[in-house]
């Protein structure tokens, strides 16, 4: 007999495969709508708004055509969709209205290549694919009871708001609630609709700040690893969530642990090039992890865990 | 994306053989299309306004002109949609007119055509991006490099338009080669009389500074913004204290070939070229001067007044920033003794060139005008020119005609009658005659009637000496004979050939030259004084062989070229032109390599690696980079290889 | 066991070509040896140990397309037909219609299933779609048949993950018929990885060639169904000595080059590793290894627009390709070669047992045969997958 | 043979030890006898691992390009072989290998073996081949043995090589070789000239039907140095589609050949990397014979020289 | 007629890619000077032939152009100087190697005509469709 080891060689793994049958049932595929079953197909939607967030992103509010579908489309917050243009291709986006708004599924695209250019063509009325809910949202049920610190910098603020409005819409649920918010200038700052309802917000804290002073600016200055270690939020019974560009992710990453929030207090969201979105085609894995199914929602306790290539 | 397409009837132009209404309402199917318009004029006032009025009332985005071609009417339309409110180049024309309905006569066929015409246009414009030309600040100064009669006549130009001028001058004085000459051809004026003013007004200027005994050491930068680096050559006199006084000249134990003089009489180991030098400073001639050669002497720096003399002077660099740039270098003379062993090659005294000559008539060169054989100075009673040569001559490489020594010779001749008296027999061996200029032939025709020249057609096989007398020995074609003539004294109208140096000054600034080392310009015809690299000029003969009248009209010409490129504050540069995508540039440095302008630079990122990055103003569109660029990672805007396989697609499906 | 005499076997091909399309390994007139279909004339190449590529493509196509749309669009200023109309007219097309815009626009984006090989959404439980009949793939190895059984995992829902309709459609309707290995190579190591030359797992019906003919054992019903097939007979006792044989001497040519006990938590270890940096230097990055391969199957999305008509395919991709993991920001994690490079072991040997509990290699040594450096999986395992201390500081690549 | 294997393990034993260079990049044997494989050597004890033999195909400029070094700013002994050589020359031509990190020991060489040749000839696996002078022994796993002429399973190229030496080397190891003189030969291709433009399509669409697009012959050729750029994988712009099938692939191997031209001694590499064994040789090949009949241009032959499409003569004979 | 018939004698797609200073022009005037012309040839405008990559007009036979005519300034005449020079190396080996990839030699041009050579310009992109009507419709090529 070979030497297995403790490496554990099934004799035929055909014994746990899914076969058609069962499938129609709906195993393992945790989508509505008549798509049920293809997980590859893109469901029809339309985008009823536009709104141009900075000069390089905008955000786009769709619609399933299907109305049953959009009646019945739920997410968690933190999950995420592949948004398509036909003709261009699909890619990721965080859903990030609130997870009680019906009438609408909004996502945020900053322009960055193929698809992300396609979308910015697009105008109100204009078709899309949508294949969502993805992956793993924020564990916000086990948040309860506890304080929040989002911090998130340019367009990570798309990854958080869902999460944002959620906690916001559920605030009797949470502890303090403090969001930070920085961009490169005030100009690259998005959902100006939302920090001013946050800004007047007696029950959260909102700071938002830009990297470098800008005329006509008179908020605050400076660099959001460096602002968050002079809030200095205490690290009990407190979960950090953050997300942005990869470089103020490690320096925001740096300054908890100065902070000394545990590991398993912080939360980020990872962004891996992905693809199918449904844990199969491969690109998007950190050891046997999958961004697509596993995450993208990771605490840094569990990344600590995999292997170092972020 | 919202497209709307106008297709026009020019009247029975297009709408005789192309069902305009038709493919206006088939191409209402086309992907991206919200609104299609047959229209009678669309060049016209009304026409324009209805494409204004949809831009506007449908919300297109992008638009489509089916008309006319583009050479004809594509800015009207460009200006047309770019006041209704859409970026010029959100436009598209597809040209149904002269590359269909009239090349066509089959209705149904000819319609289809226009179709796909159409089709490919909207593939284009679907793919179009906003463009906006960019500003770049710009440094109004001017360089000049060369103080011919052409460096002193932009210079003058430009300054009394109110910019500032540099000359810079390889030689102690500007001037040029036309500060040698004695008349000018075809009025016999004389030179001095002309050029000095100049001299004096440029010196004068406020507006220019004149940089004499210096050179361009090395170009950096890009039009509007050029960084010069000048090297001032040790004169061993301190110019700011020199008076051009001539008393250390006078004074000067060391004696020197005279250069301006081309070697006919001497001049002193420190030097200044003649009375009128502008400006008129010392310069020690080292490998000449005793102090430098034996250490000691030291005599100019104890007769100098001005206490001048400064024999630890070193070369001096300095650093300044240009607008644009002029190359007026001039030509030097064709140095024949090389080249013609069988004329003597230079061992027979009583040939001289035609330069010489020119010294020579001079009432103020070195015979005081007077002419004399070189052996004996003696009064010639047989002169005989030699045309072409180092001119049309393909056995010496040099199969380009210099263009002035037709004219020159004809001039001196005249001269040389007026010299000389009746009595002297004066011949011009020549091979042909060219006398393009304005009353050049008539010149001709009066030396050779009015001042009894005799023109010989023919080569001169060959010179020797013989009994005190240079022996002619050639053809006269015409009458098909040998002619054999001892002549006193022979003057060879010798080509001009490209200044000493011009390759490597053309190196330094980034243009092209030919294989002669004349710079060439950027268009023979459409661009004749600019050169490939944008904001670099040419004036005068630097650029191919030239008289004065021409050298001073392309040296106004490219005053106003100048000005035109400085009139603006900041420059504008075409929008429609190459940009790397440095996230795919391998640096393999291909497009450096072949664009024609220069335009790519290696650019330095921040990882430490260096990526291609095209200067906008020097970049000119032609997009042959693009087409070399392996990975394709720089496009052409307006003509992006995503649009041209669009259009290709269209085209062929069906 | 039953036996087919060697001249049964193309009555036997003939025979399930009539239900089924048979793909056998086959010359190309360049020399190459490939799974091709079956037609009657064909020379099965059974000598040759392995077909240039598993035929995994039989289930995993290379590229396929599943998805076709195309826009209509109708402006107002000359074409005032409705939404309904233009739906009406593309139906009397044959394209499925599945959207269809509101009012709103003007502009109808119309997506139609481009059928063909894929099955429509309408009914992915329709299992006989065209393309998607019943296949017979006779003539592979039992390493390639585990590849089967490895990909299985991945598309077939395995622990609850997606289940992909296009493979399963295939590989549902695919029948195995293997050949056991009589003359393993010297590349092979299936032994290693808990296979065998005589292998059966994922096999429905195992042939071993012996002299006279094949000895036939069924693994699975559709294996039994075959065996149905008039040229079987019952095997002699000397033939089935004979199989017992030649099972046995292919056991034993198949060298067993790594042990498996501890390899993954040694990779995990060994992460950091400058060795990898060592055996990494001799790859090209290429990719041929994962193509060739019978069990890598990683893919890309795009889409792409063909005669004007807009396709949405997958297509293989394998994680030496720059683009695999390339992120918006130009960031790249793996960004080197050696870290490609290690993701491809580790993911066969660590990251994929962690997901699947089963290994992601056969052991058929084909990425070893078609590697144009030869780079070898067993002296990458032995190396990478031992601990740390017992290798010397840096080892040297062979 | 042998003299010159010692004389590249002297070599490479110096570079080393003198700190010249990190690592020394050779051949040594594969997995089994029958085949040579790069070697990077990183120790002067190591270097008898080196070896040199007609096994050696190999094209170890390869590693030098673009990615390949690993640290990046590596400094690499490299052996090369004539036409490997050139290859070197043609990425020294515009700068694209930096020859100061470089010590290259050159080879002068007879010819190597196209082991597909050997293959052919038996239908089990070859697993050891030894040369005696001209004469070559092959064996299988199962112990069959034939014998043949060096001659007749060498590449074909080799035979008439116009080039056998290298044309730069620091360094040159075992004795020159007479060059051919007069005009190179650009052997094999009678037969696929000779057919007509329908037959050439249908070899050629039979060829590139096959291909997986798995890069090896882009990533092989030493003078394709973009690596992760390549425009055949590039989206934007989308010359070629990323669809497997015989049109695009067709597009991705002119690409590589349109984009090889001038730089291409035809030193096979892609050819002898293609797991499918589509002729890429031959169409290389022929190109290259097509540059010479057209420019007198051969590639990498002079490191003075630029790559021909960089650049031109006005007075270029060609067209109308 | 049979189906195979008719797609032998549909009408060839010709593919002209020309630059804009010449060739666009010459074609220009002359449809002024009203000089007919075949239907079945389609013009692409680009700055310069130096802009044309071989693989471009390879990409246009692949995508089903019966034939590719590249056209430009005559050499020396380049708007841009030294575009023609380069383009005229490339395509030189294009329309070399262009028959031994299935592609007939008729089938590609490349050739140089000025912004007067109206007739010029008739009389090439007549001769040119008509061979490629000789040859007739490329159908299932590689290439
Ligand atoms: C013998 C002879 C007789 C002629 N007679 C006539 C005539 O009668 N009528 C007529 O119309 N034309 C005549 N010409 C032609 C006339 O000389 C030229 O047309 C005229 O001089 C051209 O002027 P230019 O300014 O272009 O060049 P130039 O006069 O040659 O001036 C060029 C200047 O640039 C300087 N220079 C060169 N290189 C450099 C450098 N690298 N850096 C800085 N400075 C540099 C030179 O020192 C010189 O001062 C004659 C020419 C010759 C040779
Ligand atoms: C979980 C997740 C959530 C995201 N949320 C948002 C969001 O809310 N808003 C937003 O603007 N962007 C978001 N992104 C990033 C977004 O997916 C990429 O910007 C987008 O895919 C770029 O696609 P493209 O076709 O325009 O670019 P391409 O033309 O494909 O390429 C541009 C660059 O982006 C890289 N890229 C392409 N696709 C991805 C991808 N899926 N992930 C990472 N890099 C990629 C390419 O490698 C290339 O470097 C998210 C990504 C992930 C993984
Ligand atoms: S487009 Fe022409 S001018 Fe511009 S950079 Fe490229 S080659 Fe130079
Ligand atoms: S040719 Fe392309 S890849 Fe090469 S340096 Fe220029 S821009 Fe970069
Ligand atoms: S990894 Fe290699 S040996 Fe393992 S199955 Fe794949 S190709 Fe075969
Ligand atoms: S291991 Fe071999 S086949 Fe695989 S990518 Fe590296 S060089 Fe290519
Ligand atoms: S090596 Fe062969 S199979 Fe691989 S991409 Fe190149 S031609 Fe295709
Ligand atoms: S094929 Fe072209 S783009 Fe690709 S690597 Fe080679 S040279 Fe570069």
């Amino acid at each position: 007999m070979p030497n297995t080891g403790d490496m554990p060689v099934p004799e035929s793994p055909a014994k746990t495969r899914l076969t058609f049958s069962e499938v129609q049932v709906g195993a393992g595929i945790p989508r509505a709508g008549k798509a049920a079953g293809n997980p590859y197909l893109p469901e029809i939607a339309t985008i009823v708004e536009i709104i141009q967030e900075t000069p390089n992103i905008k955000s786009f509010r769709v619609r399933f055509d299907d109305d049953l579908l959009q009646a019945a489309f739920a997410f968690k917050p933190g999950q995420v969709g592949q948004l398509g243009v036909l003709g261009m291709g699909e890619a990721t986006f965080a859903i990030n209205s609130s997870p009680s708004e019906r009438s609408y599924v909004q996502f945020s695209v900053m322009q960055a290549g193929e698809v992300t250019i396609g979308l910015h063509c697009l105008n109100e009325g204009d078709k899309v694919g949508v294949r969502a809910p993805m992956g793993r949202g924020f564990p916000v049920e086990e948040w309860k009871g506890r304080n929040l610190v989002y911090i998130m910098g340019g367009i990570g603020a798309a990854a958080l708001r869902a999460t944002i409005l959620y906690t916001l819409e559920h605030r009797e649920d949470y502890g303090s609630i403090t969001i930070l918010y920085g961009a490169r200038t005030p100009v690259d700052l998005t959902y100006q609709y939302d920090i001013a309802e946050w800004e007047s917000r007696r029950d959260i804290d909102a700071v938002i700040t830009v990297d470098a002073p800008f005329p006509g600016w008179e908020g605050r200055v400076g660099m959001v690893p460096m602002v968050l270690e002079e809030l200095a939020p205490k690290p009990e019974n407190t979960i950090a969530v953050c997300c942005g560009p990869p470089i103020m992710i490690k320096f925001t990453l740096q300054a908890l642990q100065r902070l000394e929030f545990p590991n398993e207090q912080v939360y980020t969201t990872l962004e891996k090039r992905m693809k199918c979105g449904i844990g199969i085609c491969g690109r998007c894995n950190v050891g046997s992890k999958y961004v697509c199914v596993d995450g993208p929602v990771f605490s840094l306790a569990e990344l600590k865990e995999l292997p170092d290539e972020l | 994306m919202r497209i709307g397409v106008f297709v026009c009837h020019c009247g029975s132009n297009i709408a005789g053989t192309v069902d305009c209404h038709a493919i206006a309402e088939r191409a209402a199917e086309l992907k991206d299309v919200v609104y299609t318009e047959d229209v009678m004029y669309t060049c016209s006032e009304p026409g324009q306004a209805g494409i204004q009025r949809a831009i506007k009332e449908k919300g297109l985005t992008r638009v489509v002109v089916a008309s006319c071609s583009p050479q004809m009417h594509e800015v009207t339309f460009r200006r047309c949609v770019e006041d209704a409110g859409l970026n010029p180049h959100l436009f598209e024309m597809a040209n149904i007119r002269e590359h269909c309905s009239w090349i066509h006569d089959d209705m149904p066929r000819a319609t289809e055509k226009a179709y796909d015409i159409i089709k490919m246009a909207v593939a284009k414009v679907r793919t179009a991006e906003p463009l906006f030309p960019n500003e770049v600040d710009v440094n109004k100064d001017v360089l000049v490099i060369g103080g011919g009669v052409a460096g002193i006549q932009t210079a003058l130009d430009l300054a009394d338009a109110g910019l500032q001028v540099t000359i810079v001058e390889r030689e102690s004085t500007i001037g040029g080669t036309m500060a040698r000459l004695d008349k000018t051809f075809p009025t016999i004026d004389c030179s001095a009389c002309i050029l000095t003013p100049r001299m004096v007004d440029a010196a004068h200027h406020q507006n220019i500074a004149i940089m004499a005994y210096s050179e361009v050491d090395r170009v950096q930068g890009y039009v509007g913004n050029f960084v010069v680096d000048i090297k001032r050559r040790a004169a061993m006199v301190d110019w700011t204290r020199c008076i051009g006084c001539e008393l250390c000249v006078q004074k000067c134990p060391a004696h020197a070939p005279d250069r301006f003089n081309v070697g006919l009489a001497e001049s002193k180991a420190i030097y200044i070229p003649f009375p009128q030098a502008v400006p008129k400073r010392a310069v020690i001639q080292t490998e000449y001067c005793r102090w430098f050669q034996q250490g000691k002497c030291r005599v100019c720096s104890r007769v100098c007044p001005a206490d001048a003399i400064d024999y630890e002077q070193k070369d001096t660099y300095i650093q300044r920033n240009f607008g644009a740039i002029v190359v007026a270098t001039g030509m030097d003379v064709f140095p024949w003794e090389e080249y013609y062993p069988q004329y003597g090659g230079g061992s027979i005294p009583d040939v001289i060139s035609g330069l010489q000559y020119e010294r020579m008539l001079n009432a103020s060169g070195p015979t005081g005008g007077h002419v004399h054989r070189i052996s004996n100075h003696e009064e010639p009673k047989n002169v005989v020119f030699i045309q072409c040569v180092g001119s049309r001559d393909e056995s010496v490489g040099r199969p380009y005609c210099s263009s002035v020594c037709c004219m020159y010779t004809a001039k001196q001749a005249i001269l040389t009658r007026n010299h000389c008296g009746p009595e002297t027999n004066i011949f011009v061996f020549y091979i042909d005659i060219r006398a393009t200029g304005k009353g050049y032939e008539e010149f001709i025709k009066r030396a050779q009637t009015e001042f009894n020249v005799n023109y010989v057609r023919g080569r001169v096989s060959k010179l020797y000496e013989e009994h005190g007398k240079v022996m002619v020995r050639g053809m006269d074609t015409l009458l098909g004979q040998q002619v054999e003539i001892p002549a006193d004294l022979v003057v060879l109208a010798t080509g001009t050939t490209s200044a000493e140096g011009a390759p490597q000054l053309a190196q330094a600034l980034n243009i092209s030259y030919d294989e002669f080392g004349f710079f060439k310009e950027s268009h023979p015809k459409l661009r004749p004084v600019e050169t490939n690299t944008a904001g670099v000029f040419l004036a005068g003969a630097c650029q191919a062989p030239k008289d004065i009248p021409t050298s001073v009209a392309q040296a106004s010409g490219t005053a106003s070229k100048v000005l035109g490129l400085l009139s603006k504050d900041k420059l504008k540069t075409s929008p429609q032109i190459a940009v790397v995508d440095q996230s795919r540039c391998v640096s393999c440095w291909k497009c450096t390599d072949v664009c024609p302008f220069s335009a790519p630079e290696k650019q330095s990122q921040r990882d430490g690696s260096q990526k291609s990055h095209i200067i906008e103003t020097v970049c000119q569109g032609c997009g042959i980079c693009v087409a070399t660029c392996p990975v394709n990672c720089i496009s052409l805007k307006g003509f992006t290889t995503d649009s041209i396989i669009d259009q290709i697609e269209e085209a062929l499906l069906a | 066991m039953r036996f087919l005499p060697e001249g049964e076997l193309a009555g036997l091909l003939a025979a399930l070509s009539q239900e089924a399309e048979v793909w056998a390994p086959a010359r190309r007139p360049n020399g190459v040896v490939e799974f091709q279909k079956w037609e009657p004339g064909t020379a099965v190449e059974l000598a040759v140990l392995l077909a240039r590529q598993a035929p995994k493509e039989m289930v995993f196509p290379q590229t396929e397309t599943y998805l076709g749309y195309r826009y209509l669009m109708a402006c107002p200023a000359v074409r005032p037909e409705t939404p309904e109309e233009a739906k009406l007219e593309l139906e009397g097309e044959g394209g499925e219609v599945v959207a269809v815009s509101p009012s709103v626009s003007h502009q109808l984006l119309v997506v139609e299933d481009v059928g063909g090989s894929s099955p429509t959404r309408a009914d992915v439980a329709g299992v006989e779609l065209p393309g998607t009949g019943a296949r017979v793939i006779f003539g592979l190895r039992p390493c390639d048949a585990r590849g089967f059984a490895q990909m299985d995992n991945v598309f077939g829902g395995y622990g609850g993950f997606y289940f992909d309709p296009y493979y399963n459609a295939r590989r549902e309707v695919t029948t195995l018929v293997a050949v056991a290995c009589a003359n393993p190579r010297s590349t092979c190591f299936c032994r290693a990885v808990g296979g065998s030359p005589s292998g059966t797992e994922a096999v429905d019906l195992l042939l071993t060639e012996v002299d006279g003919g094949f000895g036939a054992e069924a693994v699975s019903e559709r294996g039994q169904r075959i065996l149905d097939y008039a040229g079987f007979r019952e095997a002699r006792a000397e033939e089935e000595q004979a199989v017992a044989a030649a099972h046995a001497r292919a056991e034993e040519a198949v060298e067993a080059p790594f042990e498996l006990e501890g390899v993954r938590e040694n990779l995990r270890a060994n992460f950091e590793d400058a060795r990898w940096h060592d055996l990494a230097l001799r790859c090209i990055s290429c990719g041929t290894c994962t193509y060739v391969c019978p069990s890598c199957y990683c893919f890309n999305i795009n889409d792409e627009m063909v005669e004007g008509r807009g396709e949405r395919f997958r297509c293989w991709d394998n994680c030496f390709n720059p683009g695999y993991t390339l992120e918006t920001s130009g960031h790249n994690p793996r960004d080197a070669k050696a870290a490609r490079f290690r993701n491809r072991f580790s993911h066969k040997f660590w990251y994929y047992p962690e997901k699947y509990d089963s290994l992601l290699c056969s052991g058929c040594g084909r990425c070893i045969m078609h590697c144009p450096t030869r780079i070898d999986i067993r002296e990458v395992i032995r190396t990478m997958g031992a601990p740390a201390a017992e290798l010397p500081a840096r080892a040297e690549e062979e | 043979m042998s003299s010159t294997q010692d004389a590249i393990r002297e070599a490479a034993k110096n570079a080393l030890a003198s700190g010249r260079v990190d690592y020394f990049i050779g051949w040594t044997q594969g997995h089994t006898p029958s085949e040579a494989i790069p070697a990077f050597i990183r120790r002067p004890e190591e270097v008898d691992r080196l070896i040199w033999s007609p096994l050696c195909h190999h094209n170890l400029v390869t590693f030098l390009k673009r990615k390949m070094p690993d640290p990046p700013e590596s400094r690499i002994g490299v052996c090369v072989k004539g036409c490997d050589s050139r290859t070197l020359v043609a990425l020294l031509q515009e700068g694209l290998v930096d020859r100061e990190r470089l010590y290259v020991v050159g080879i002068p060489c007879a010819g190597v073996i196209d082991k597909r040749l050997v293959d052919a000839l038996f239908t089990d696996e070859v697993t050891e081949i030894d040369f005696e002078g001209d004469l070559v022994t092959a064996r299988t796993r199962m112990g069959e043995s034939k014998e043949f002429a060096l001659a007749d399973v060498l590449l074909d190229q080799c035979g008439g090589c116009y080039s056998p030496n290298p044309r730069y080397a620091d360094e040159l190891v075992g004795d020159t070789l007479p060059e051919s003189q007069g005009k190179p030969q650009f052997p094999g291709l009678e037969e696929f000239e000779a057919l007509d433009s329908a037959a050439k399509d249908a070899l050629l669409a039979e060829a590139f039907s096959t291909c997986i697009r798995c890069f090896a012959c882009i990533n092989v050729c030493p003078v394709c140095y973009c690596w992760d750029q390549c425009v055949n994988r590039s989206r934007r712009p989308a010359l070629v589609g990323q669809k497997v099938d015989t049109k695009e692939n067709t597009l991705f191997q002119m690409v590589h050949m349109f984009h090889v031209a001038g730089r291409c001694p035809s030193c096979g590499a892609c050819d002898r990397a293609c797991p499918v064994q589509i002729p890429l040789y031959l169409l290389h090949r022929k190109m290259n014979k097509e540059l010479y009949e057209m420019l007198g241009f051969m590639a990498g032959m002079d490191v003075d020289e630029k790559p021909v499409f960089q650049t031109f003569r006005i007075d270029d004979v060609l067209g109308e | 007629m049979t189906a195979q018939t008719e797609t032998r004698t549909r009408p060839v797609k010709v593919i002209a890619i020309v630059c804009n200073w010449c060739s666009y022009a010459g074609a220009d005037g002359a449809g002024t000077a009203r000089l007919k012309q075949p239907y079945n040839f389609r013009v692409l405008r680009v700055p310069c032939t130096g802009r044309i990559d071989p693989l471009l007009a390879l990409k246009a036979f692949q995508k089903g152009a019966d034939g590719v005519l590249i056209s430009g300034c005559h050499p020396g005449d380049c708007h841009y100087s030294e575009g023609n020079y380069y383009a005229r190396r490339k395509f030189e080996l294009l329309d070399r190697m262009l028959p031994h990839l299935g592609v007939e030699s008729q089938r590609f041009k490349y050739t140089w005509v000025s912004a007067s050579e109206a007739a010029r310009w008739q009389s090439v992109i007549t001769e040119f469709v008509g061979h490629v009507q000789e040859l007739g419709p490329r159908e299932g090529r590689a290439l």
